[in-house]
């Protein structure tokens, strides 16, 4: 072999051509000598290793696999257990209790207790923590650690959707020294799947399996990942066998995965959303009827089509499945211009407006597009936009102020409508200031879904809240994508889920 | 005997369509071994083309040859025609049989190489030699031209020696192999006069020592004199008298020769100066410009804060008196200070110290607080090419307040007209005027102010010769006619003669001697007067030797706050004194 | 030597106005290292919160307090903490720096390997059919965009030969040469395409201004041959151009070629300070743009310094 | 008109000449809204439709036709580029002349200022630019003559230092010429050749730079076309539809192409040596 490699560099350098290729193809091959290493790339890096802190889509997709909450939310979005092998709600629904996995380590082979939850717990509501999942977990009043299996949270009022909260890796475990240490952030200890073995930021990861999991054994004995922030160079390692798993973000680069005879395209739909948020604060947006003739003028069927290639499914405000409304029903959701026109003459705009519409470059990808096929359905009616694209950052600065006309968004979603909308649509939300948009009933219809345990009658108020949501239209739900991953046929065992996590990594096997 | 090398018929043209745009048309000559041909003329002449014909070098100008032949003896004896010489055949013969010097030393050796090196090739292309042989032949060949210390100097580029010391050196690597022929491409054109001497005795001496052929390309029919065995003048590509030297020189047939001769200024050791405007006519009259004590000193600037260390001196303590109507040269070699004076009268550098007092010309109304203009040397440069010629006329006026009205137009015209140009130059550019015309307009803008004094800065040196006279000409009218002062630097003793009524020589930022035009040309007293006028070539004095001096020019720097001791004159005559060294 | 010196003192003054443009711009860019952490989430936290992230982050003070902290940092060789990195900027900094000094170095290397031959190739065959063929092939080289050369590049080797060079984790030179090689040759390819084709431009414009001096007509009446004089009098001599458009060039690529480094995902210093900026990680930003103003200059006096190697006549201090 | 001449009796002045021509007509058409379809109206049935005898050039993601769009994007990358390049020639004249006139003191602060703002990497002083001002047309334009601006700067101090120690410089000084008149009739009127060589370089250049910052989104905005857009847009379509990268790509090298030759044209033309060979 190395004499076969030898003689054809040598006779490489001869001509340089073949010399070229001969480099090129040495490194080419597979990195197949570690098979049980599984090699993976995505566009966007984690941005941070605090559970606690980072919200950033990369980087809880990076922390689920090296911290663990108490519960997780499978497939199809119902809770199932995690470091918490079982858990109850008191009758009253103030009380929630949980016991522990005894077998539940550390990558450092210290064992998760209940002092561990308890003070990670205190961690989050702490404001000097500055984690933005804090909102979620207001209720806690107190917690009880009867033993170190067993853990008691006191709620100062019943909330249901603080279980689904604690599904998420922003309410992981993390060790209590770690907290007193302030280490959380550097060290990156947490009882999942994976140790990180390396950061690399911008550029890559290594994780080894735990062996010690409660989960069990990993399929694989480590993963790579790789920041390739070209998605279509990410296929083209792909095609070459460099990269055997992948995270795609653009459909237009998804879209060419089924056309390699060797490549796999998962795809689920996701509980995010794109959304053209109008501003109702803002002239004339503050008119119900020009905010429904936008409603009635835009054509969502069309802008999936053209902006994400027909890629995802029209949707009203509730991405849930369970839960979500057949969007037909809603208000508007057959275009209808002759109508959008009258309710504009109504409102007194019969001559249309000019606004701006800001949009994020890059996030999503099809920010661009889903603006301008909005634009050109809105200048039907008279409405002139402008599209502003911003850089990611200063996009956040402006839609934080609540300092746009109308901006186009991919909004997160939850598998509990109300921890999904609290901060929107209840008068105390965080994020009033921008959706700038309230009324009585929406208060009312977030409140009671909030308390009510027994799911149907929860799922009769959240449908009346998509409909009377739709039809005020604050903002013009416009439809959910999907997340895409790739991967070689020769892996089995991932299972893609709505919230996007990449936990079944965990149980991936490479075939030979 | 078959000559060395026979011309006939030769024609060479230029450009896609070189029979329509010949430059040198059926020339023919013969050289003998161990004959001197000077080939005399003026630019566009023909005869540097009809040198470079002869090694082929045209070719690379764009130039073709399109008729007549080049006959080359060759070493073994075989003739070959050089006009149907391969490529290949022609390197072997460069440098080899064929060696040729050129104008400008400081440009024609390569900058990044050693002068070693560059006198190694030949060597090497000719002779084989590598390594330490080479490095010896090299040595020798710089010893031949008599350049001390040739070991050391080998390892020296060319920007570290002078323009003399770089011709000597060229001399070498084109006699490093021997030629049997040289082809001298006007060699001392660039050069200061005492070293122009100084390298014509060399190319004579070397000529004695190996008996080659050499063909002399010269715009100065006095320059030959010393050197040729037979002289070939040519104008416009053709060769339109050639013989032997005397004949020529003695009995010219052809009106252009006769013209070189004759119309063209020639040193003639005091005997052309001017008759007119005598400095005894008025003797308390009041000096058109006087300068007293000026003192010129660049600082030189070394260290990390940039402190000055020392002062070159350029000028130090220059005085002089100009008067109306008189013409005062200042003569010296390049870096004796004679154009920083110059400059330092027009306030175009800063003077360290003196005083300078011009009285502005009562005759003339509407005068100008300006009554010094200057005329720069070269003519290209001193017009801005992209303002036509009325703008450039009309600067002086816009620059004192004045306005381009009728009067001033009128004003232009008249001028235009006085310096023999067309009327309809006004709308022109400088590029559509010939160096000559464009000196008259130089004059003609210097006039606009109606000046008392014009300085004259090397004015007429960048002229072919005979546009030379005219311009001298012009100027001795204009001087007669509008009683001009005139202070006239330059380094040419012959021009100086025709047109100085008192001469001041000037050396290392002195002045040496000065006084009256005559008397300094025909009786120089001082030592570098003496060696300045003898170094001038002149027709009388032909085949003559010079000694070789291989001195160098002598530093102006001096450490700060140095002064030079107080000037002590010897007076001779009437206006004839000379500076009495320490 | 006093030069050097002199030169020298004049880069701290530089430095300090690089530092202090750059201290002010990227923070009077919207958004801050806490929205570009969370995102939208950011708008949960409440104003205690916003005020511990401040503090952890050290963007609570003045702009000037933040400065004056930084330089006197710097006075004792301290580039500050990356906040997305949470290591010494020097540190992420030099890991970076290797890369983009080699990729610089082998763009410049084909440049000058490709460029040169074929700028005296189109100088020696000026009005020749293939010397215009050179002329124009470099034209295109340098009129395309280097984001569609390495686009095509990935494209065609990916989906029509199968072959890519190793994507993502990068090898040092002295860790694996030969994968190092590999991994670089076709970003090099790519920078150096156009780099290529500018110093065919110059050296060919170089070369037919040196042809017609006056030492190559020296040269040739000494029996030089026609490579000769090429090779060893004009080329020399024509070289003061290429250094000094290499040199510029080479001075940008040090400073990271972040389109090509993005597309090849190449860890440099180009995306390095993309990221930081994005990131808004003002600390990295800082030190990354100062560190490469730094390099600029130290090229530049290297250019200088060449000039001096190259032609004798040229001394230091001259313009 | 004799410039004109000049430049077409240039071979490769003549390419360049009519290819810059070609450019600015299409440009000029864009602008105006002359082109074969709607260049923003989005054909939405036909998208992502390969060129035909309808669209010559294909369709793009949202059904417009790429040819107009290609016509728009031309108007849009010139404008960007002639603004630019006019308002870093402008001030770069400006303090370069400053800097060789004034010498000295201030040579040195001005040229040090142009360090600081060479020794920058130029796409990242764009970028900080465009993050500051928000993207658009005129802040690309600011942007880009900001990073051009120390290049005229040395391209204008360098000759106007040789041209102030010229001979006619010291003739006006002689008459006693005003600073003003110097600096215009005799230095600057002596830069234009120069600087028009250096201008259509620059355009180049800008074209160029206007692409790359429109492929990390910072440029210009849509539905707007810019050559560097239509350009970015096509990367990841680059298989499924080739002709929107294929079009813009060839538009851009011809359109550099363009001014290079142009400029090589200029540059032999005011050449003194070329113009004594051609007297």
């Amino acid at each position: 072999m190395v004499q076969h490699l030898t003689r054809k560099l040598l006779s490489g350098m001869a001509l340089p051509g073949i010399a070229l290729a001969a480099m090129l193809g040495t490194v080419a091959v597979p990195v197949q000598a570690n098979a049980a290493t599984l090699h993976m790339a995505w566009s966007q890096d984690a941005t941070g290793l605090d559970p606690h802190k980072q919200t950033a889509f990369s980087s809880l997709r990076l922390l689920e696999l090296i911290y663990e909450p108490l519960v997780r939310v499978d497939a199809s979005l119902q809770i199932v257990p995690a470091i918490a092998t079982s858990w109850q709600f008191s009758q009253d629904g103030k009380e929630l209790t949980f016991k522990l996995d005894p077998k539940a380590k550390y990558h450092n082979g210290a064992a998760v207790t209940s002092a561990d939850v308890k003070a990670s717990f205190e961690r989050i509501p702490d404001e000097k923590t500055g984690a933005a999942a804090r909102a979620n977990f207001l209720s806690i009043a107190s917690i009880d650690t009867p033993d170190p299996v067993t853990v008691v949270f006191h709620l100062s009022q019943p909330d249901v959707p603080i279980l689904t909260a604690m599904s998420d890796v922003n309410a992981a475990i993390v060790p209590a020294g770690e907290i007193t240490a302030g280490s959380v952030g550097t060290k990156a200890i947490g009882s999942g799947p994976f140790k990180l073995d390396k950061w690399d930021p911008n550029a890559r990861e290594v994780l080894s399996a735990n062996k010690d999991w409660a989960g069990g054994a990993t399929g694989v004995d480590g993963i790579e990942i790789s920041v390739l922030p070209d998605e279509t160079a990410i296929l083209a390692a792909m095609r070459t066998k460099q990269i055997e798993f992948a995270l795609l973000n653009d459909p237009l680069v998804a879209t060419l995965v089924p056309q390699e005879a060797s490549l796999q395209l998962n795809r689920v739909p996701v509980l995010a959303y794109h959304v053209l948020q109008l501003n109702p604060s803002r002239k004339p947006m503050t008119e119900l009827k020009v905010r429904q003739a936008i409603s009635c003028a835009i054509d969502r069927q069309e802008v999936l089509d053209t902006a994400s290639l027909g890629e995802g499914k029209v949707t009203g405000p509730l991405t849930i499945p369970s839960l979500a409304t057949d969007p037909s029903q809603l208000f508007c959701y057959k275009r209808d211009v002759e109508k959008a026109k009258q309710l504009m003459s109504e409102a007194g705009y019969a001559d249309g407006f000019s606004a701006t519409v800001i949009g994020a470059t890059g996030e999503p990808p099809t920010a661009a597009a889903e603006a301008q096929v909005i634009q050109s359905q809105l200048a039907e009616i008279g409405v002139k936009l402008d599209i502003k694209m911003m850089e990611l950052n200063v996009y956040v600065d402006a839609w934080l102020k609540g300092d746009f006309d109308m901006a186009i968004a991919l909004n997160g979603g939850r598998a509990d409508p109300y921890t999904m909308y609290n901060r929107y649509w209840t008068k105390a939300g965080n994020l009033q200031k921008v959706a700038n948009y309230i009324d009585d009933t929406l208060d009312s219809q977030m409140q009671q879904g909030r308390t009510e345990t027994d799911p149907a009658k929860r799922k009769a108020i959240f449908a009346e809240f998509e409909k009377h949501l739709a039809e005020v239209s604050p903002w013009i739900w416009l439809y959910t994508s999907y997340s895409y991953t790739a991967q070689q046929k020769n892996i089995a065992g991932f299972v893609p889920t709505p919230t996007g996590t990449l936990f079944s990594l965990s149980k991936v096997t490479i075939q030979q | 005997m078959i000559p060395l090398l026979s011309v006939s018929g030769l024609s060479v043209g230029f450009g896609r369509t070189p029979q329509a745009s010949e430059v040198v048309r059926g020339v023919s000559f013969e050289l003998a071994d161990g004959e001197t041909l000077a080939i005399v003329g003026e630019s566009g002449s023909g005869k540097s083309v009809t040198a470079l014909s002869i090694n082929r070098l045209v070719d690379f100008g764009g130039g073709r040859i399109t008729g007549g032949s080049i006959k080359l003896r060759r070493a073994d004896g075989s003739i070959l025609d050089l006009t149907a010489a391969s490529e290949p055949q022609l390197t072997k013969i460069r440098g080899a049989e064929i060696g040729m010097i050129f104008q400008e030393p400081m440009t024609s050796l390569n900058p990044v190489l050693t002068i070693g090196t560059q006198i190694e090739e030949s060597f090497r292309l000719h002779r084989g030699l590598t390594g330490r042989q080479a490095t010896a032949a090299a040595k020798d060949a710089l010893d031949r031209v008599r350049i001390p210390d040739a070991a050391r100097r080998l390892k020296y580029t060319p920007n570290q020696l002078s323009g003399g010391m770089l011709q000597r050196v060229m001399i070498a690597t084109a006699l490093a192999c021997n030629p049997r022929l040289l082809i001298a491409d006007e060699p001392t054109t660039a050069l200061d006069v005492t070293v122009q001497a100084q390298i014509m005795a060399l190319l004579a001496e070397l000529k004695r020592e190996t008996g080659m052929s050499m063909i002399f390309i010269t715009h100065d029919i006095g320059l030959v004199a010393g050197i040729a065995d037979k002289i070939m003048v040519m104008q416009n590509g053709q060769a339109v008298e050639q013989g032997e030297l005397n004949q020529i020189l003695d009995q010219p047939h052809h009106p252009y020769t006769r013209h070189l001769l004759q119309d063209v200024p020639h040193f003639a050791s005091g005997r052309a100066t001017r008759p007119d405007g005598r400095r005894d006519r008025a003797p308390d009259a009041e000096p058109a410009l006087k300068v007293n004590d000026l003192v010129v000193r660049f600082p030189v600037k070394s260290g990390f804060f940039g402190r000055a260390t020392g002062a070159v001196h350029a000028v130090d303590g220059v005085d002089f008196d100009l008067m109306p109507g008189e013409t005062l040269a200042i003569v010296g070699e390049s870096g004796s200070g004679k154009s920083t004076t110059a400059r330092a009268v027009l306030g175009l550098v800063r003077s360290t110290r003196g005083s300078f007092s011009a009285s502005v010309r009562k005759a003339a109304a509407g005068q100008s607080a300006l009554p010094i203009q200057m005329v720069f040397q070269n003519p290209y440069a001193s017009l801005n090419p992209r303002l036509a010629i009325e703008s450039i006329l009309a600067e002086p006026i816009i620059a004192t307040g004045g306005r381009v009205d009728a009067a001033t137009r009128a004003k232009m015209a008249t001028l235009l007209k006085r310096v023999g140009l067309p009327e309809n130059s006004l709308e022109r550019y400088p590029h559509e005027f010939s160096g000559g015309q464009r000196q008259r307009l130089c004059i003609a803008r210097a006039l606009m102010l109606n000046p008392s004094v014009v300085v004259l800065d090397e004015a007429v040196s960048a002229l072919d010769v005979s546009v030379q006279a005219k311009v001298l000409e012009l100027l001795v009218d204009l001087q007669r006619e509008f009683g001009l002062a005139y202070l006239f630097i330059s380094h040419d003793m012959a021009v100086v003669e025709r047109i100085a009524h008192r001469i001041a020589v000037i050396h290392a930022g002195q002045i040496v001697e000065i006084g009256d035009a005559k008397s300094v040309l025909s009786a120089p007293k001082h030592a570098y007067t003496k060696k300045l006028i003898a170094a001038v070539p002149t027709i009388d004095r032909r085949r003559e030797h010079f000694e070789l001096d291989t001195r160098q020019v002598p530093s102006l720097v001096r450490p700060l706050g140095f002064e030079p001791g107080p000037a002590r004159w010897e007076q001779f005559g009437v206006d004839h004194r000379m500076r009495v060294e320490a | 030597m006093t030069y050097l010196l002199r030169r020298l003192a004049v880069f701290p003054l530089v430095l300090i106005g690089v530092s202090i443009v750059v201290f002010v711009a990227i923070r009077m860019v919207p958004g801050d290292a806490i929205t570009a952490m969370l995102g939208t989430e950011a708008g949960l936290l409440t104003p205690a919160q916003r005020e511990a992230l401040s503090v952890y982050f050290g963007i609570d003070q003045p702009w000037f307090v933040q400065y004056g902290r930084w330089l006197a940092g710097l006075l004792h060789g301290n580039l500050g903490i990356s906040s997305t990195y949470g290591k010494p900027v020097l540190e992420i900094i030099l890991e970076r720096f290797p890369l983009t000094l080699e990729l610089a170095l082998l763009s410049m290397l084909i440049a000058l390997v490709v460029g040169v031959p074929a700028g005296v190739f189109a100088a020696t065959h000026n009005e020749k059919f293939s010397g215009l063929g050179v002329r124009v092939a470099a034209m295109i080289g340098q009129s395309t965009p280097n984001f569609v050369l390495a686009l095509l590049i990935i494209y065609t080797l990916s989906a029509g030969f199968g072959v890519l060079p190793a994507m993502g984790e990068f090898s040092p030179l002295w860790q694996d040469p030969l994968r190092n090689l590999g991994q670089l040759i076709l970003p090099a390819i790519t920078l150096g395409f156009a780099f290529a084709a500018s110093v065919t431009r110059i050296s060919r414009s170089a070369m037919l201004d040196v042809l017609s001096d006056d030492y190559v007509r020296t040269a040739r009446s000494k029996g030089v041959s026609a490579r000769g004089v090429i090779w060893r009098h004009a080329l020399p001599n024509a070289l003061i151009p290429v250094v000094t458009l290499s040199g510029i060039e080479f001075g940008y690529l040090l400073g990271g070629a972040v389109i090509v480094e993005q597309i090849y995902a190449l860890p440099g210093l180009g995306r390095l300070v993309l990221d930081a900026i994005l990131q808004r990680d003002y600390a990295l930003v800082q030190g990354a743009v100062l560190f490469i103003a730094f390099n600029f200059m130290i090229v530049n006096l290297l250019v200088d310094l060449a000039y001096v190697a190259l032609d004798p006549r040229i001394r230091l201090g001259e313009q | 008109m004799r410039m004109l001449r000049a430049i077409f009796a240039h071979p490769s002045g003549r390419i360049g000449g009519f290819i810059v021509g070609l450019y600015l007509l299409l440009a000029v058409l864009g602008l105006l809204g002359l082109t074969p379809h709607n260049p923003l109206m989005q054909y939405r049935v036909d998208r992502l439709h390969a060129p035909d005898g309808t669209y010559w050039m294909g369709t793009d993601l949202f059904g417009r036709d790429v040819a107009s769009r290609l016509m728009m994007g031309i108007g849009q990358s010139f404008t960007v580029a002639f603004f630019s390049v006019a308002f870093a020639a402008l001030a770069g004249t400006v303090l370069g002349l400053a800097a060789a006139w004034f010498g000295r003191r201030w040579d040195g602060i001005v040229m040090r200022v142009m360090d600081v703002l060479l020794a920058f990497p130029a796409i990242l002083l764009a970028l900080l630019i465009v993050a500051v001002a928000g993207p658009g047309t005129w802040t690309s334009i600011v942007a880009i003559a900001i990073v051009y601006t120390p290049i005229f700067t040395r391209v204008v101090r360098g000759p106007a230092l040789s041209l102030k120690a010229r001979e006619f410089v010291d003739a006006a000084r002689t008459f006693g010429s005003s600073s003003s008149y110097i600096l215009t009739r005799h230095l600057l009127l002596n830069l234009v050749a120069p600087l028009t060589v250096q201008i259509t370089l620059a355009l180049a250049w800008a074209l160029l730079t206007e692409a790359g910052l429109s492929f990390l989104g910072l440029g210009t905005q849509p539905p707007a076309a810019s050559l560097g857009l239509m350009l970015s847009d096509s990367r990841n379509l680059m298989e499924t539809a080739p002709w929107l990268m294929i079009f813009p790509g060839l538009a851009i090298m011809i359109s550099i192409l363009g001014f290079n030759l142009l400029g090589d044209a200029l540059r032999d033309i005011f050449d003194p040596r070329m113009r004594r060979a051609i007297a």
